[in-house]
């Protein structure tokens, strides 16, 4: 087992397990808490693949941001010792059914499927490469989307500021 | 292949937390957990990308870009989701989402 | 112009006068000139039309109007009459006249009852002028609407069912109605050409007999739901028991007219051959139709419901003189929808009247009315002999043109649903017998009857009009006879050419 | 030629006389109304004679024979090609003598019930149904075809409806005169179906066609045989069934009994004089037809006999007066239709056909009188029963000997009329039909005995006590009855054989005295049981009716024929048709179009539960249906 198969079992182990404990836990800072877990482990596995920036912005915006954010929310709406009802079993049954089978089913066409296969390359995407490639224009560049999102996220703060905002009446 | 990590373990990796997050989706009440099961799922897929990007396309940084957006976006969405949440509190004290069918019908 | 356009014209304009006029009494007499204008409309075209056929005028179609309406499926607004729907215009005529004067006590929004009763009144004539399909159907579906909201609001009894089961019944008959006018429209023309719904155009090509046999039952059907059609008929009995007076009147009067025009004008004309072919199955539905009535209407106890069976009876036999398929049946047919118009509308108007004034509609709870209200009593058995066919009358000689008509037929099934529909004349006698025994024979049942006033004079305006109506056409059925006759040679010709008439 | 048109007015006087006294009502004094009713009457009555005496007169017979003349006529309605109805006025013998019978009885009533119906609160829609009961029946006889002859048949039939319920207020009239209507209806059902199939077989209505020398009902629908009879047979049995009908025919003849509920001059002139032989007078207006169709004239015949006999054994166990006289018309009637029944055609064959004719138009006045003489008895002692009567001949002088007139003209006692036409028929039917005959005899001898039973309680024994004295009617009503006692005297001495015949051909009558005197013989005796049992008051003829036991009781019934037509109409027909017909519209019919909208509400909740408004149920479904489109394209649906 080479170094490499090592780091990528363990951060899925931990994705998966801590994915699973995300969405059964029944104290809801305590989901919070694993969902950060499994955002670590799938910076690792950025790190992994050397996308060193991709993996900061994992850690920084949704371990940092977006957690945080649903703590703050989840300290708003309830209380802390409050724990979140079992849902019935007649929902986990169908919810699991559907999600077993979907995922046979990919994992299935996943396996059945030939992918051509570059090797590997150890180098990591240099800061100014990324940089280029969201200012240009031309092909492979990423300007409009960046723009684009841009606004997306200003709309998104003005909308949720407005969403919030106590109502006068 | 990454150094004896075929891009089926990435895949099979990514497709099992997509289902969990779906799971999650399907059974949970609390609006809170199913964002967080919402972005256990966006985060999947984010993994598909940038395995795709390095494994078979390397020449590129496509999936890359496209993870950086849907990290972006997914930042606006929880955003704006817990705007919602707070606001839905705020009128009903309570987020669960079995008692939110009011446009049924 | 066509002189034709005045009668849906006249509708229109009285529906504005009424939206502006202010007092109850005005919105009354506003309705009061609208219609009188179109009685008078009726007969003058009565008139004109007797005169261009005597003037040597064999066109099929007078007053004929055409305007292109929407180009591109070759829709038309194309209006004309010919001597069966002249008289159907004067049924109407003279049915909505008398509506209005039988309504003259709705105090409950009467200017939205009168709007709703002329726009029904404006659908109906509408439909009796269209040679067009298309706006034949628009305007079926105008006359059945506002039937609704007049129930709906202003019913009695379980109103919003009856309203609710009488509107889903018609609008059931209208999607197939609809269905078979697409299925005419789409074979208008085997041997090329644009398609058309020309009502008139359409009858001089043959369509070809798979799809006459495939959509003969769907126009027929559709149009004999609201000709009562055997077992298609329940929304009667409970419509009208719902429906406030005006509103039976119009509708056992004039609208399920409608349906047997629409299976004589559209669903025998046009597909001709697959009527020769299926006539049996509906002779037998509408031979049980005939007898199954009148034996219903003999125990029911309500009124209104005992009309409504009588006219399921009566209405039977329009369609199955239709399908006798000969001229003088058909002729019967015609006859037999003005005579039961008129007729029907005479007794849901005293209907209305008696119960208006006895506040039942129970025959076991009223008795001895001839002694309070002569007027009114001596009225309803004349429209009940007049209901039985009694000479002298109009449903006399509808039915025994009938009669005479079906008995043409030289084979034993066709004698022998003729037979069948004829012995429905002695049940008839049976049921209203009973019901003048009951109702207006007899000793008062209840003291306050003692109290109650005899028609007043609008009561008696609508009554005379229709008893007028009635005995008019009895004594001297000639020139009806003579015109609807008329009207009906293409008909004929079609129905002969499309196959060999049973003799 | 003589010009005949005006007969027209004939009709239309008691049609305007209707129509006017029906509008005006009760805005005039009543007796005003009677006045005019009576003066049209009075005048149709001249026009009538006129008419009689231009015809038979003066009119030119064509090789010996009365011709049949078309008055006037006009065309009221096409019908097919060949099929149109006329209305027109069609003279010829027997229209002629029924014109006078009619008019004269009708003028009689009329003038009788200005007295007879004074003080009654209807006394304005008596004289006018009265007038639109004399149009009727006047349209009836002159009728051109047969289908204006169905016309008036009912016209008639509703007058009679109206003038039976009368007294609305009484539940036995208002279920009399419904009774009435709807056998007479029944019978009429199948008058129409005759017509039907005879005016498709010959291709007309037209009297004058189908009974003349070279009738299409003698040559087409003969080979078409339906249930061994030929379609012309059924169609004039079919025809009878309406004649049966309106003359009170067994089975059909249970209205006539009850129609006694309407006052005494309508009972006088409708229900024994003009209506009720309306079917006798159908069957001699199609005769050359029946008798082509030989085996629908026995039928005839057999009928007609048998209800004289049943009738007349009813007749003679019935206490109302009325009934009595209701009976005896039934069985009179029978006479009439045996004689129909039993004649040839042509000359002395032809001598029932005469005898019926003559017997109706005797019938008529001496029977009308009877009427009228009951109608008189009852107006002075108020009771329709002959035991709370008894000894009037002292108070009612006049009804007394004009009662006594008509009983021995009714009894065949000459020189009374009804001998010389019952006569006639005696002789019919002794060389058609020995059985007949001997039937007849019987009745004859039985209609003698009921006749003076009646009369003998009556007017002789014991007073009853009256409430108050019983007195002679004022002269309106006791000048008819003198009239018509003459009528019923001399009306015998009319030649007959020269006016009315099978084929208007007079001959030479001849009373055979050996079927003459026997008949009287029998008469007498039945008169003489009569006086035995009834001049003084006895017991014996309770003796006698209790030794009969069974047989008494069933005819005091009238041998259960009510009951029966009870149980099959209110029984079987509203229980068991008419009441199921109406729970299948509800349950079954209707049923199912309210299954209809019921599945449709619950399938549209199942539907409606879909949208829940439950986030996760549609992300459930929407993942499932995901996924089995992603099964289904990428595994199940590779080519």
């Amino acid at each position: 087992m080479t170094n490499n198969q090592f780091m990528f079992l363990l951060f899925s182990a931990v994705i998966v397990i801590f994915s699973l404990l995300t969405v059964t836990s029944r104290r809801i800072l305590r989901a919070a808490t694993f969902l950060l877990f499994v955002l670590f482990s799938t910076s690792g596995l950025y790190f992994l693949l050397r996308f060193n920036f991709l993996a900061a912005i994992q850690l920084t915006l949704y371990a940092g941001g977006i957690v945080v954010l649903i703590i703050f929310s989840i300290l708003l709406t309830s209380q802390i010792n409050d724990k979140l009802s079992i849902p019935p079993l007649t929902k986990r049954i169908y919810a699991a059914i559907a999600a077993v089978a979907g995922a046979i089913l990919c994992i299935l066409t996943i396996l059945q499927t030939e992918f051509v296969q570059k090797t590997f390359d150890p180098a990591r995407v240099h800061i100014r490469t990324i940089g280029e490639g969201m200012l240009s224009t031309g092909k492979y560049g990423y300007a409009l989307p960046f723009e684009v999102i841009s606004v997306l996220l200003l709309a998104a703060m003005i909308g949720s500021i407005i969403l919030a905002k106590k109502r006068k009446d | 292949m990454f150094e004896g990590v075929p891009i089926h373990w990435f895949l099979v990796l990514a497709t099992t937390m997509f289902f969990i997050g779906i799971y999650g989706f399907l059974v949970r009440k609390n609006l809170i957990t199913m964002l967080m099961s919402i972005e256990l799922i966006l985060n999947s897929v984010c993994i598909n990308f940038v395995a795709f990007n390095k494994i078979l396309f390397p020449e590129h940084l496509e999936g890359m870009f496209f993870t950086l957006f849907i990290i972006a976006v997914a930042a606006a969405e929880a955003s704006v989701a817990i705007a919602i949440i707070i606001n839905i509190y705020r009128r009903l004290v309570n987020i669960d989402v079995e008692k939110m069918n009011e446009m049924k019908f | 112009m066509s002189p034709l356009l005045l009668f849906i014209i006249i509708p229109v304009l009285t529906v504005i006068g009424i939206f502006f006029s202010k007092t109850h009494m005005q919105v009354k007499w506003t309705a009061v000139v609208g219609m009188s204008c179109q009685l008078f409309m009726a007969g003058l075209l009565i008139y004109l039309f007797l005169a261009a056929r005597a003037a040597g005028n064999t066109a099929e179609i007078l007053f004929s109007q055409d305007m292109v309406w929407y180009k591109n499926l070759n829709i038309h607004f194309f209006i004309g009459v010919d001597g069966v729907s002249v008289a159907m215009i004067g049924l109407t005529s003279v049915v909505i006249f008398a509506g209005i004067f039988a309504s003259w006590d709705v105090t409950d929004l009467p200017r939205e009852f009168f709007t709703s009763l002329i726009l029904l009144a404006a659908g109906v004539f509408g439909f009796f002028i269209s040679l067009d399909l298309f706006t034949l159907f628009l305007f079926y579906e105008i006359a059945v609407i506002p039937m609704y909201l007049l129930i709906g609001i202003w019913g009695s009894g379980p109103r919003h069912y009856s309203a609710m089961k009488l509107t889903l019944m018609l609008m059931g008959g209208s999607a197939l109605i609809m269905l078979g006018l697409l299925g005419l429209y789409f074979n208008s023309a085997p041997g090329g050409g644009p398609l058309t719904f020309n009502l008139i155009q359409i009858s001089k090509v043959t369509i070809p007999m798979p799809a006459q046999r495939f959509f003969f039952p769907f126009l027929f059907i559709g149009f004999g739901v609201l000709g009562a059609l055997f077992p298609f008929h329940t929304w009667s009995p409970d419509g009208h028991a719902s429906a406030p007076t005006a509103v039976s009147m119009l509708h056992a009067g004039v609208l399920m007219k409608l349906g047997g025009y629409g299976c004589y004008r559209v669903a025998v004309f046009l597909l001709p051959g697959a009527a020769h072919e299926m006539a049996w199955i509906f002779l037998i539905l509408t031979t049980i139709g005939v007898i199954y009535g009148a034996f219903g209407a003999i125990w029911q106890k309500d009124l209104k419901y005992i009309n409504a069976y009588s006219s399921v009876s009566h209405c039977a036999l329009v369609l199955f003189a239709v399908l006798m398929m000969n001229q003088t049946a058909m002729n019967g047919a015609i006859m037999q929808m003005i005579s039961h118009g008129i007729m029907t509308a005479l007794f849901f108007a005293l209907i209305g009247m008696i119960y208006g004034r006895t506040h039942t509609r129970y025959i076991n709870e009223m008795g001895g009315l001839m002694k309070v209200m002569p007027f009114l009593a001596v009225a309803y058995v004349i429209g009940g002999l007049a209901s039985l066919g009694l000479p002298g009358f109009s449903g006399f000689v509808a039915e025994m043109t009938i009669f005479v008509g079906s008995f043409q037929h030289n084979d034993v099934f066709h004698r022998v649903c003729t037979i069948i529909a004829a012995s429905s004349i002695v049940v008839t006698a049976v049921y209203i017998l009973r019901v003048v025994g009951i109702l207006l024979m007899g000793k008062i049942k209840n003291p306050e009857f003692n109290h109650i006033i005899d028609a007043k004079w609008f009561d008696r305006m609508s009554v005379v009009t229709l008893i007028l109506g009635i005995t008019a056409i009895g004594m001297a059925p000639l020139w009806l006879s003579d015109m609807i006759n008329n009207g009906l040679v293409p008909v004929m010709q079609r129905i002969l050419l499309a196959g060999p008439i049973l003799h | 030629m003589i010009d005949f048109s005006y007969t027209i007015w004939i009709l239309l006087i008691p049609l305007l006389v209707f129509v006017v006294t029906g509008l005006t009502g009760n805005r005039f004094k009543p007796i005003v109304t009677g006045i005019i009713g009576t003066t049209g009457l009075g005048i149709n009555f001249c026009l009538a004679l006129f008419t009689a005496y231009k015809y038979f007169f003066v009119l030119e017979k064509a090789d010996g024979a009365f011709q049949k003349v078309i008055g006037i006529s006009y065309t009221w309605l096409h019908l097919t090609e060949k099929l149109h109805i006329d209305i027109g006025v069609l003279l010829d013998p027997i229209s002629v003598m029924m014109l006078i019978v009619i008019t004269t009885v009708s003028f009689m009533v009329h003038i009788y019930s200005i007295g007879y119906m004074k003080g009654e609160k209807g006394f304005a829609r008596f004289f006018s149904i009265l007038s639109l009961f004399s149009f009727s029946m006047l349209g009836l006889v002159i009728a051109t075809n047969i289908f204006q002859m169905y016309i008036f048949w009912e016209l008639v039939g509703v007058s009679s409806f109206l003038l039976i319920g009368f007294y609305y207020e009484k539940d036995s009239a208002v279920a009399a005169s419904k009774k009435a209507f709807i056998v007479t209806r029944f019978a009429d059902l199948g008058f129409l179906i005759g017509i039907l199939v005879l005016s498709y077989t010959t291709g007309t209505f037209d009297f004058i066609t189908l009974t003349g020398p070279n009738s299409p009902a003698f040559t087409s629908g003969q080979g078409i045989m339906f249930l061994g009879m030929s379609t012309m047979t059924w169609s004039m049995l079919f025809i009878f069934m309406g004649g049966a009908g309106k003359s009170a025919m067994f089975p059909l003849h249970i209205w006539l009994p009850d129609a006694m509920e309407g006052p005494t001059p309508v009972s006088a002139l409708i229900h024994a004089a003009t209506m009720v032989v309306a079917g006798v007078y159908l069957v001699a207006r199609m005769f050359p037809i029946f008798h082509h169709e030989q085996s629908a004239l026995e039928i005839v015949a057999w009928v007609g006999g048998f209800t004289s006999l049943f009738a007349a054994v009813i007749a003679c166990t019935q206490y109302d007066i009325k009934r009595v006289l209701a009976y005896s018309t039934m069985s009179q009637i029978g006479y009439m239709m045996l004689a129909l029944g039993v004649s040839g055609y042509g000359g002395e064959e032809g001598l029932g056909y005469m005898a019926s004719m003559f017997h109706l138009f005797t019938h008529a006045f001496f029977k009308a009188l009877l009427f009228l003489g009951a109608g008189a008895i009852i107006h002075a002692v108020h009771s329709n029963y002959m035991n709370e009567m008894g000894g009037l001949r002292k108070y009612l002088p006049i009804t007394h000997a004009t009662f006594l007139i008509a009983c021995l003209a009714i009894s065949g006692i000459p020189p009374f009329a009804g001998f010389f036409s019952k006569d006639e028929i005696l002789v019919a039917a002794f060389h058609h039909n020995k059985a007949l005959f001997a039937m007849e005899y019987l009745v004859a001898g039985m209609t003698a005995f009921y006749m003076f039973r009646l009369y003998f309680n009556v007017f002789w024994g014991k007073d009853q006590h009256y409430h108050h004295t019983p007195h002679e009617a004022p002269v309106t009503m006791t000048l008819p009855l003198i009239v018509l006692a003459i009528g019923s005297t001399f009306a015998g001495f009319i030649p007959f054989t020269k006016l009315v015949t099978s084929d208007s051909m007079p001959f030479e009558a001849h009373t055979e005295w050996g079927i003459a005197i026997p008949s009287i013989l029998i008469a007498l005796a039945g008169i003489g049981i009569a006086t035995m049992l009834y001049m003084k008051s006895s017991d014996t003829s309770k003796k006698i009716a209790t030794a009969l036991g069974g047989f008494y009781a069933a005819a005091y019934n009238k041998f259960y024929i009510d009951q029966v037509y009870l149980f099959i109409t209110k029984k079987i027909l509203f229980n068991y048709v008419s009441r199921p017909v109406a729970w299948f519209d509800r349950h079954i019919v209707d049923g199912t179009m309210n299954q209809f909208a019921y599945v449709t509400n619950v399938v549209s909740d199942r539907i409606k539960g879909f949208q829940s408004g439950q986030l996760q149920q549609y992300a459930l479904a929407f993942i499932s249906g995901v996924i089995a489109l992603a099964l289904l394209f990428i595994y199940l649906w590779t080519n």
